[in-house]
């Protein structure tokens, strides 16, 4: 394999991995629902995307690569509907986003437009 | 080398999995079950490729799949149990 | 009818490079599952513009060179946030609107703002799109409204279904 | 290991059920990887499928049913239950001692019909996947039972709760109504799941059809086939995904599958072979063998589809 390839390769699966490791943090140490949300982001697209692409590279062209194409492609459409959905959830479950400096009324609104 | 992201993605899932008993709210616990999900497959997808069996991939996919459909299936399942309560009073008892 | 063929050859397409073989009985298998799905998806009506748009796809690679880009740049924006030892963050809920006509390019655009990291789609209504931010500067990137502009250069015109080559640059209020 | 330890601590100490769904949830996944790492991907796949997914949707259906939070009872008996928890846990542990060492070639079952399977199933059957050859040809008897089992469940199901128009229950359809209205507003949701919906079929269809080559089969094509349904449930609403695939399709796939399984079984019969004895099926015993197999797998699939669906459905029926 090129070795400018190979390079490029451990450099995505190292930045990979310390992104995994960052958002893991995030999702213990930022303070609530919301927050923790942005820490999971940077799992699902560079973290994974960092760890996968590398692996395709070192896989070459073959259906690994294609099928490695696949998942990232399936994480990147599905994390933020995924999100979305919880954080909606959240949302009209009742949580309050901390530092809600804007008044809301988004999540009272919900509510009782569904319960009439 | 590949151990190394293996053993990183190991550490995040023990940070997800500290979150999700940890809580304090359901969302929090969702939230790290669907990261942890995440986890798996890129576990899976690293040791599919140190195996070089490319049919974990496919195990991987179904993981990413599930890992939606049951983020989905509970987020929606809270939300409509916490509107939903209110309004279980309607004995129409069509159906 | 047009999007039921091209779902057709784009879920066939999906089959070969899934499947990796090409014996006859599986390519005849696949052709059957193929035909299987359309015809459940025709039935379960998500057959259409919104389902499976195929008039954005040649925009909606460019767009996605640059939401990359971007996603790079929030990530380690946000990362430097994390592991800062006290850390600078500023939670907050904005509103923006978005710009585009037609509900896809709402969810295209919401679904970008969730991808960056640092911001999150919580709620949408219509084109009204309430973000939760986790820096002041996550916000301000939303606020200036690059993100929302390009979508809508993404976003094919739904009456013509013809797409305007040179609308990358596009001013749009 | 140790996160299945540490999880399964958890499970047993939580009081709020919904979180012990979660985590039974992350047990599972745990599970699954455990298993990848055994090189059992079959096992892991259904894992990935059943535990991880559609358990915890059903469980979710049944918390929806009763309540989120488990009474604490002050019970005598505790100290007895741990004692007998305890005694068990060792003679299991005992048990365990007796079995070889993992990976021990001398065990017993790399004796007898493990090397068979491996060796010959090559040339009898010609499949790559040795799992699916034993499942549906070696052990088609088992399979079928497993089958049974399966179908036998989803009756049982719709037996006990599955009777809508006796029930006095609260009607689910003011709900649904609901659902469907803040549905309506969430485009991202629907718009997501719409272009999702085709590749889910496709992909279950492919995870059929592939059973042969890599891991996959029936039973987690059935799995998947079934759970795109139950996204287009939850994402649109339950009235309009029943009139998509009314319970009559189901059930007469449930049934059809289960058939298609025997049918094949009888047809082997009929040819002059053994019950479920594939070879005769055609010229040539090797194609006969595949040939059976995919009919077999494909009959699997749409029990354990049709199963899944009706399950889910009549959960969501009951819901509240």
């Amino acid at each position: 394999m090129d070795i400018a390839l190979e390079i490029l390769s451990w450099g995505l699966l190292f930045v990979g991995s310390a992104f995994l490791v960052i958002g893991g943090i995030g999702v213990v140490r930022l303070p609530d629902v919301f927050t923790r949300m942005h820490g999971a982001g940077i799992i699902d697209t560079m973290g994974v995307g960092g760890v996968m692409s590398g692996l395709m590279i070192q896989a070459g062209f073959t259906i690994v690569t294609i099928k490695l194409a696949l998942i990232i492609g399936f994480i990147l459409y599905t994390s933020p509907t995924a999100t979305h959905a919880l954080a909606r959830a959240a949302l009209h479950g009742g949580v309050r986003p901390r530092g809600d400096e804007t008044p809301e009324d988004e999540s009272g609104q919900g509510n009782s437009s569904s319960k009439t | 080398m590949m151990a190394a992201v293996a053993l990183a993605v190991l550490v995040t899932m023990a940070l997800a999995v500290f979150r999700s008993i940890k809580g304090p709210t359901v969302y929090d616990r969702i939230l790290a079950v669907n990261a942890f999900g995440t986890l798996t497959v890129v576990l899976i997808s690293v040791y599919g490729f140190l195996s070089e069996r490319p049919e974990f991939l496919d195990l991987a996919l179904v993981y990413a799949l599930i890992n939606f459909i049951g983020t989905i299936a509970v987020s929606k399942y809270v939300e409509f149990s916490h509107m939903g309560r209110p309004t279980g009073g309607d004995e129409l008892g069509d159906i | 009818m047009l999007h039921a063929i091209s779902l057709g050859l784009v879920l066939f397409g999906l089959w070969l490079l899934l499947s990796g073989f090409f014996t006859a009985l599986l390519l005849s298998l696949g052709i059957a599952s193929v035909v299987a799905v359309v015809w459940i998806a025709h039935r379960m009506d998500v057959i259409d513009h919104e389902g499976h748009p195929i008039h954005l796809t040649f925009r909606a690679i460019l767009y996605w060179q640059w939401l990359l880009k971007e996603i790079v740049l929030a990530n380690i924006a946000i990362a430097r946030v994390i592991m800062a030892r006290k850390m600078p963050i500023h939670p907050t809920v904005i509103g923006v609107t978005a710009t585009q006509k037609t509900e896809l390019g709402h969810v295209i655009y919401g679904n970008s703002i969730t991808l960056t990291p640092g911001t999150v789609t919580i709620e949408i209504d219509k084109d009204n799109l309430t973000v939760h931010a986790l820096t002041t500067d996550a916000a301000m990137d939303l606020k200036t409204g690059e993100m929302d502009r390009r979508v809508t250069n993404v976003e094919a015109h739904p009456d013509t279904d013809n797409p305007n080559p040179n609308a990358n640059t596009g001013e749009h209020s | 290991m140790g996160f299945m330890a540490v999880i399964g601590f958890a499970v047993a100490r939580l009081r709020n059920l919904f979180a012990v769904v979660m985590l039974t949830g992350l047990f599972s996944l745990t599970a699954a990887v455990l298993y990848v790492i055994l090189d059992a991907v079959d096992v892991a796949f259904t894992e990935a499928a059943v535990g991880a997914g559609i358990s915890t949707v059903l469980m979710l259906g049944t918390l929806a049913l009763t309540s989120s939070e488990e009474r604490v009872e002050k019970s005598g008996g505790s100290k007895w239950a741990l004692v007998l928890v305890v005694v068990t846990g060792c003679v299991l542990v005992y048990g365990t001692l007796d079995m070889p060492p993992f990976g021990d070639p001398t065990a017993a079952i790399h004796h007898h019909v493990a090397p068979y399977y491996l060796e010959k199933s090559g040339q009898e059957i010609g499949l790559p996947n040795v799992v699916t050859s034993v499942l549906a040809s070696y052990r088609g008897y088992d399979t079928l039972g497993e089958v049974f089992v399966i179908f036998t469940a989803a009756i049982g199901v719709l037996l006990i709760i599955g009777r809508p128009q006796f029930g006095r229950r609260r009607s689910h359809r003011m709900l649904v109504g609901e659902l469907h209205e803040s549905m309506r507003t969430n485009v991202i949701l629907r718009v997501g799941s719409k272009l999702l919906i085709p590749v889910i079929l496709l992909f279950a269809l492919y995870v059929q059809w592939h059973g042969d080559f890599g891991p996959g089969g029936g039973f987690q094509a059935g799995v998947i086939f079934a759970s795109g349904f139950i996204l287009y449930a939850l994402i649109f609403d339950i009235d309009t995904a029943r009139t998509m695939i009314p319970a009559r399709t189901t059930r007469l796939f449930l049934v059809f599958g289960v058939l298609l399984y025997t049918g094949v079984g009888v047809a082997g019969l009929f040819l002059g072979g053994n019950f479920l004895d594939y070879s005769v099926l055609a010229a040539n015993p090797v194609s006969g063998q595949h040939l059976g197999i995919l009919l077999v797998e494909f009959g699997v699939g749409l029990t354990v589809a049709a199963a899944m669906i009706s399950i889910f459905f009549t959960f969501a029926h009951q819901e509240h």
